[in-house]
């Protein structure tokens, strides 16, 4: 009871104060339950415009509520140019963007918010409470929570831009030991750093501003090098990761403004961005460490002993296979998304259609380089939604299924994931191409997959193998089935 | 020590914020399917965008011409993350938005 | 910032104050993990762990930490000799019922915790901030908390001891529209003298004691009215409601000392008690309202008319039947907990598996009077978990079983639940004893069931009818089992 | 209408506890199967005995007699309500504890 009865006395409030505070709580609502919706197939697009809306009444409130020692917002002019370049330049590259560059874009995105709360930091600094100072020096909650803010803010930034870049494929996979040695380095460098600002006592903030700078500096350093060794496949995981930092240092605002809406809203994404993180890794049956570090590929020579001989296939007796066929199942992966086939792939499907073939589509859920990017690759193609069975339901009709074709996938048709304990793979769920009667693959060559590993299943007596670049292959094969 | 100890009294509330957001994002998550794993991440990016908030509260104090100018990209950059979190995150769910229609 | 800065320049505080929040803190986080894991069968157990370590470090906190004004807390002696009561008393009591009285100790505790809440509003109000009574008259904050917490806590406790009085049978439904307008009328007059206590303006809230004692003698007698005519077997849903009451009127007292672990804890309760009340009502296909209000048990005169005849069957021919089959189902219900016969349900189904019958149980969750009423029943009876199947097993083995065993159950295996839309018990997943080869019911007589409807079970050619109290009946057919 | 405002204002991060305590009661509830209705319902009912702590504040601040007499029952009923609680809650989870040996 003290506490909020010694609190009322001293504090002056009016009107607005309240109804921001109510507003603040209607738009924290709104993020719970849209990030509840948007975990939900059938809600999730509705999800969306919750936490849209939560926003927008959230930033309204603000600008029109907010006060400061008695001050209201002011700089209009400035807020409203930003804000409306921000929204033209955001609307216009988000709607542009091709499908398949969506991983690109939420790492984008994600920088620039991390980029703005370390932004905020940098600003606040000098700013720091006297009275606080006067009490404890430096080494107290306000400097803790700003230089928070511009650590996380800014490594997530710095970050987000190098997995952009490699997910752009414009940066290369520096795999290096040496990096690593250097990344812990760093990380100890940043902590000391901010022990020593906090702890130079009763000082004005603003003559440390050097220091700080060079804080920054060096976060930003280590955000590139964070990034730089994991490999560009792994992206979406990283991704994650740093969408949910910069969830905390959003939230490190919160405490600053004692803004509860930031509070929420950012502690929400950064503890669901955490678990998401981990979700990701578990779907590909790997740890958060083990992608991090990054000793995936190093491949266990096990099981790699007697695998037999390969057995190619013709294009004409591919075409003949196929269009003879009940029940055909096009399992798709990566290479698919890289050769951009799915257009070819959907081609094909149709004329098996008009020849009286049942046409399906396995998708795995890790297949291609992010979750769902089958997905987002086939509707671009306009393939219908009830053609894309799960893996679980595919597996089930697998049995009357008359050919699989396999086209650009590797490691989720694997069979080591079920028979092999020594392989990095084993435990994941994969299409069980091997119950169906037949099985296509189409590929370039002898390439691994993402896993680095060898696939039984291209040496297995009921599988055939259709060398060459996805698109030119079905390119070639829609040919052939037109003229049969 | 004695900040932290103040820090904890003072903040007492919104630490009880922080734990149960954390809860609240855990138990919200964790049931999701893998294919929506991408939109969720791409919607959950949208949401911590309400740095903007803070941005705006700097932006709309600021006094000298080097904090507007922070402020300004301050605000800017937030409301790109904001808007094109959301758009990008609508658009990945048309994706997924038709049902089964047999 | 302006609110938590000017609140730290005036606030005096001691280690022992920071450190409490945290035990707190941890407290809470406790019982959030601990309800979490007590909805899940396999941690229910250690949920409940937690969440009492959790009580534990509050409490002990609480003696240890908790300041006044200044002022720690006092009166050890008084404080330790009523805990030490209320332990002895509540472990004595909760350990030596027997299981089947469960849910009336479960109101009685809650009636307990009501009120504790009430008996605390009691003595806080004429403390009210003698500040805020300047600013704004009776018409603040404090005020609103503490009447709140009297009002529900004072419902909560008179509510929960004629729900335990009507679950020992000592109090007989009284079912009465009279009853209901009486109750909306002290509704009104509850408010409308709350209200009127607030609007006293600057007064000495002392002067108000005769009007508050009013308003506790009112709400309890609401409490008593509010149950009153709700039916005995509803009870469970009553106490999961008042339950939920006990949960707010605690949160209450969160607000009144600006105690967070109260907060959390009771609104926690508040808010999983009241979506556990929709679940309870769901588990039996009825709408909360509809058991306030007490609808049920009218009975629609559908489907009530074609029913042919009644077939009896002797003992000695049950006991030949059972002797010789292969699959038994027993499907018990209320009356078997009524005849209290669930040990020798136990022995027939020794003397049958000796026999080389294959005995099983079909639990329907919504058997008995309380949820999980089978299984506590059972359980008392050293039956071996694994012979317990849940109805929707059950059901899929149906087809298999030779005789279906029903005792003392009734609306749990009517069929009217799946083919007759008119019925109230329409769309409640049953056992369905009709997918077996034969069908003996045990029941005393032609007495309904609590949804007091008839059941064409009884009269279906499967169906064979062995009339008597389920004790005596099961006495009897073990001697003819054993002479087989 | 003043006094509600003031209410809002300074009891903004407890109101902010409450909401996010509601969600995550409801979250954390909404998947229990019916056979642990009950247990739930118990284990609930002990938490709610959090009431004693506002007990003991009350009786260890007591000074007059009456409000000594008062307090001690709350403190008792209070205890009642929290040690009876997790003793049943735990009696009936004894029940739910094993699972087949098969
Ligand atoms: N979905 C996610 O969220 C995600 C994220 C990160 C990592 N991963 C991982 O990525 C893997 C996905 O498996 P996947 O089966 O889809 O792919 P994959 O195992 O990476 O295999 C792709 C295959 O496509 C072939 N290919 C490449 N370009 C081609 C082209 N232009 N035309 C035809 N074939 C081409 C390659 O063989 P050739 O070189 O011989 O052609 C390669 O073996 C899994 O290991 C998964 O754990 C997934
Ligand atoms: N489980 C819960 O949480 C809960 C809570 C509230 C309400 N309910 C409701 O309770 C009902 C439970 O169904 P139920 O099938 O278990 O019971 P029921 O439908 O109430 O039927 C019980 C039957 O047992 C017979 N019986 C009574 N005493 C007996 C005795 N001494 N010996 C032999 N038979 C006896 C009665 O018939 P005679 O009189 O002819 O013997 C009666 O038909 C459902 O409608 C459910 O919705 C359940």
């Amino acid at each position: 009871m003290d506490r909020i009865i010694e609190f009322s006395k001293h504090v002056q409030f009016t009107f607005g104060d309240s109804v921001l505070e109510i507003f603040y709580l209607i738009a924290s609502a709104l993020f719970i339950m849209g990030l509840k919706m948007l975990s939900h197939p059938d809600s999730a697009k509705k999800g969306n415009l919750y936490a849209a809306a939560g926003m927008l009444i959230a930033v309204i409130a603000t600008l029109l509520l907010h006060r400061h020692d008695g001050h209201k917002i002011g700089n209009f002019g400035l807020i409203f140019t930003a804000i409306g370049i921000g929204t033209v330049l955001g609307w216009i590259v988000a709607r542009r963007v091709k499908m398949t560059k969506m991983p690109e874009m939420v790492s984008l995105f994600n920088g620039m918010g991390g980029a703005a709360a370390a932004l905020i930091s940098l600003m606040e600094f000098p700013h720091i409470n006297k009275e606080l100072i006067a009490q404890h020096g430096m080494l107290n909650w306000q400097a803790l929570v700003i230089f928070l803010g511009l650590i996380i803010g800014s490594v997530s930034f710095a970050g987000s831009m190098i997995a952009f870049g490699k997910l752009d494929g414009r940066i290369k996979d520096i795999r290096s030991s040496l990096i690593r040695v250097v990344n812990i380095i760093m990380a100890i460098v940043i902590i000391g750093l901010t022990l020593y600002i906090m702890t130079r006592g009763n000082v004005n903030p603003a003559s440390l501003a050097p220091m700080v700078f060079l804080l920054l500096a060096i976060s930003l350093i280590y955000g590139v090098l964070f990034v730089m060794p994991i490999g560009g496949a792994d992206m979406p995981v990283v991704i994650s990761l740093l969408n949910s930092f910069t969830g905390v240092a959003a939230a490190m605002g919160g405490f600053l403004y004692d803004n509860l809406v930031m509070l929420t809203g950012g502690i929400l994404v950064g503890s669901a961005g955490t678990i998401l993180t981990f979700l990701m890794c578990k779907a590909m049956n790997r740890s958060l460490i083990n992608v991090i570090v990054g000793s995936f590929g190093g491949g266990t020579a096990a099981a790699e002993t007697e695998q037999g001989s390969m057995r190619e296939i013709s294009l004409i007796d591919t075409a003949i296979l196929l269009g003879y066929s009940r029940k055909v199942m096009i399992v798709p992966g990566y290479g698919l998304a890289v050769a951009q086939a799915q257009h070819l792939a959907y081609e094909l499907d149709t004329i098996l259609q008009d020849k009286g073939v049942d046409v399906k589509y396995a998708i795995h859920p890790v297949a291609g380089r992010m979750p769902g990017h089958m997905n987002v690759l086939l509707a671009e193609a306009d393939v219908p939604y009830d053609k894309l069975i799960e893996s679980d339901k595919a597996n089930e009709e697998m049995e009357s299924v008359d050919v699989v074709v396999v086209i650009g996938a590797n490691d989720v048709v694997n069979p080591a994931a079920e028979d092999d304990p020594a392989s990095p793979i084993y435990g994941m769920p994969i299409v069980k191409a091997l119950k169906a009667k037949n099985v296509i693959v189409m590929k370039r060559g002898m390439g691994k997959g993402y896993a680095a590993i060898e696939n039984n299943l291209f040496f297995h007596e009921k599988t055939r193998m259709l060398f060459g670049n996805a698109k030119e292959t079905l390119q070639k094969l829609i040919t052939e089935v037109k003229n049969i | 020590m004695e900040g932290i100890l103040q820090f904890i009294y003072v903040n007492a509330e919104a630490i009880f914020i922080v734990i149960l957001s954390i809860f609240l994002g855990i138990e919200v998550i964790s049931h999701v399917p893998a294919v929506l794993h991408t939109p969720l991440m791409s919607g959950a990016n949208a949401i911590h965008g309400v740095v903007v908030i803070g941005a705006i509260i700097v932006l709309g104090h600021a006094e000298t011409t080097l904090s507007m100018i922070f402020g300004f990209f301050a605000v800017l950059l937030g409301t790109l993350n904001v808007v094109g979190g959301f758009v990008v995150t609508d658009r990945m769910l048309e994706m997924f938005k038709k049902k089964p229609k047999k």
